[in-house]
């Protein structure tokens, strides 16, 4: 079952998308969408592990004695976790604004405000 | 447009996309295989740099304008929270009331406050070292300072953190990390190039060359932009209030 | 009165400031100069926060 | 894939995002939402990646839900004044 | 797959995973206590790894989480303390029992290790995971009063 990774990203992702088309609270929506990021780490660092290997931090393993995962994945992973995090923050901030100008924070009824 | 609409709009376009993800499953390489080229390299490069974390080399070396990249939109998401979460003209701020919390609580807080900022500082110092970096030691050092509030009350935290000072901190940061690249382009080198500073000797903090400035320089922009993010949802949801008193 | 309140504020800040520097070689793996300065500095930080964490939660 | 140890994370991780979807409430789902930052940063240890692990951890643990919590109160506070006002 | 992963294994299964179910079902006073136990078995999970991939710079991340875990359940004790007032959550002997499991796994991890100075670092990690684990049940007990500003 070497495919499994991959599917539990899949898994994840598609479910973090059916919870943002159907939620009825825009906070709930933004809770979706950070499971949707994890999906993607999920995938990123399944797509770099090496069967057998360790982390290639070399502070307490002597380089080359042991073989190692891929690092630039996880380079990507952490800086996205920490940017995502803003970005949930940011998007937070706008369901704040909305909820002040629309007294709601359900879409549906947003949609039919007009003006 | 009905919601019901919508429900079998989603559910086709969800299969559709279910199907064809899966299919790109299989076609990908075995989860575990050996081949990872750019994986070989990056560990070269950084071991020929006597960085001992390769990741904090590839953030702060290889990539470095990658990471300038994200440190901008960080920055971008805290503006605009700043601005979104003003105070406008028909808001007033009401004092905090002190809340009553429990003495073992109070206390808890008032130890682990400083043994968290503490971690997150030996976090960033020991990014190119051993697991952690700028960005995963700013944000333990910013929730650190968050255990007042949760201890004690917001008027404690807002004694002991102004924010003024913290925005000034967010925009030095980020310039120190700007003035950093520079300096490799004044010094004849590309920008952002790890050329300026002798490479040291493997697994200490000096190692690296201009990782760990680089490192520092994303640890007190990510732990001010925290501050600073904080504050303004702090503000909002404890002090903040619709002129029609909420 | 307030010399000898500056005078336990400092002490309690060396107090913490040892403690922590305490804590900072149990976290290092290997206690080389530089990593005793930054170290000496971090605790320093610390310390001070701990100091100004107290006087506001006392200080109602 | 001879590793059950991975399996048995992805599956949890697995879970507890579904689990995240299912709760509709943003106030339990800020709390499931820490639980499943806590298996990301297991599952991330588990495929050797510490930083990632301690990235999801600063973040997920601590941050995440504190920001949810703040918004649900703001929102919640507003809406409440609305009820009282029809 | 030495013994170490193996009972990491068995306490993410069993341990990691009920806390999973409970905090997604049930009243709300007990996904509060199912949220603390998560980080105080996750905790010695990630230690039993650090051990089982012979890496000891793993215990950085374990360091952290029994750091900012109980943070993030003192998080929820103080935001959703108006809730949490009507039915405070009365459950210590699980509480308990997963500070003990953490304990347990720190000390034979001490053992095994050998008096250097990895051994201080997992002491620290299980003082705080401990007392990170009974204070923040003891805030969610009842520990802050719930206040429309505070």
């Amino acid at each position: 079952m070497s495919v499994l990774p991959y599917l539990v990203a899949v898994w994840i992702f598609l479910v973090g998308c059916y919870g943002i088309a159907t939620s009825r609270n825009l906070i709930h929506a933004v809770g979706c969408l950070a499971v949707c990021q994890s999906a993607t780490y999920v995938l990123l660092l399944a797509v770099g592990y090496r069967d057998g290997g360790t982390a290639p931090v070399f502070s307490d393993v002597k380089p080359g004695s042991r073989p190692v995962v891929d690092p630039v994945v996880q380079a990507l992973a952490l800086t996205d976790v920490v940017v995502g995090a803003t970005v949930t923050a940011l998007l937070l901030a706008l369901v704040m604004q909305v909820s002040k100008r629309h007294g709601t924070v359900d879409p549906d009824e947003l949609s039919e405000l007009r003006g | 447009m009905t919601r019901r609409v919508r429900l079998w709009i989603l559910a086709v376009g969800g299969a559709g996309l279910a199907a064809l993800l899966v299919a790109a499953c299989l076609e990908l390489p075995g989860f575990g295989g050996t081949s990872h080229p750019y994986g070989d390299r990056a560990v070269r490069a950084s071991l020929a740099r006597r960085t001992a974390n390769t990741i904090a080399s590839i953030n702060f070396d290889q990539r470095a304008f990658d990471t300038l990249g994200e440190m901008s939109i960080l920055f971008a998401s805290v503006l605009g929270t700043v601005v979104l979460l003003r105070q406008t003209r028909d808001e007033r701020r009401a004092k905090p009331e002190p809340a009553y919390v429990a003495l073992p609580v109070r206390r808890y807080a008032l130890i682990v406050l400083p043994v968290a900022l503490l971690t997150g500082l030996y976090v960033i110092a020991h990014g190119q070292l051993s697991p952690g970096g700028g960005f995963q030691g700013g944000v333990v050092a910013a929730t650190a300072l968050h255990l007042l509030y949760l201890g004690a009350d917001y008027r404690a935290l807002e004694r002991i953190r102004p924010v003024g000072l913290y925005e000034v901190g967010d925009a030095l940061a980020a310039s120190a990390y700007l003035v950093t690249g520079l300096a490799g382009l004044i010094g004849g080198a590309a920008f952002l190039a790890n050329t300026l500073l002798p490479y040291g000797t493997f697994n200490t903090l000096s190692s690296g060359g201009t990782v760990p400035l680089l490192n520092a320089a994303i640890g007190m922009e990510v732990a001010c932009a925290v501050v600073v993010l904080l504050a303004r949802f702090l503000d909002q949801a404890v002090e903040i209030e619709q002129e029609g008193g909420t | 009165m307030n010399r000898r309140a500056a005078l336990s504020g400092a002490l309690e800040v060396l107090a913490w400031w040892a403690a922590l520097m305490a804590l900072w070689l149990v976290l290092i793996s290997a206690p080389a100069t530089l990593e005793l300065v930054v170290g000496a500095a971090a605790a320093l930080v610390g310390a001070l926060a701990a100091g100004g964490a107290r006087r506001a939660v006392s200080g109602r | 894939m001879d590793d059950p140890l991975i399996v048995v994370t992805l599956l949890l991780v697995a879970a507890c995002a579904t689990a995240a979807v299912a709760v509709r409430d943003p106030e339990r789902q800020a709390l499931v939402l820490a639980v499943l930052g806590t298996t990301l940063a297991v599952l991330f240890t588990v495929l050797q990646a510490p930083d990632v692990a301690l990235s999801q951890l600063a973040v997920g643990s601590a941050l995440t839900p504190l920001l949810l919590l703040l918004s649900v109160r703001k929102v919640r506070r507003r809406g409440r004044k609305k009820d009282k006002a029809r | 797959m030495n013994g170490w992963t193996v009972a990491a294994t068995a306490a993410l299964a069993g341990g990691v995973g009920a806390t999973v179910w409970g905090v997604a079902t049930g009243p709300l006073r007990r996904r509060v206590v199912a949220q603390n136990l998560s980080t105080s078995l996750a905790c010695p999970s990630l230690l039993l790894l650090a051990q089982g991939y012979d890496r000891p710079s793993y215990v950085d991340p374990a360091l952290v989480l029994a750091l900012l875990g109980p943070v993030g359940t003192l998080v929820f004790a103080r935001l959703l303390a108006e809730d949490l007032e009507k039915d405070p959550p009365k459950a210590p002997w699980l509480t308990y029992a997963a500070s003990g499991f953490g304990a347990v796994v720190v000390l034979v991890l001490c053992v095994v290790g050998g008096p250097d100075r990895a051994m201080g670092k997992l002491l620290v990690t299980g003082a705080l995971l401990v007392g990170g684990n009974l204070i923040a049940s003891r805030a969610l007990a009842g520990g802050i009063a719930g206040s429309r500003h505070g």
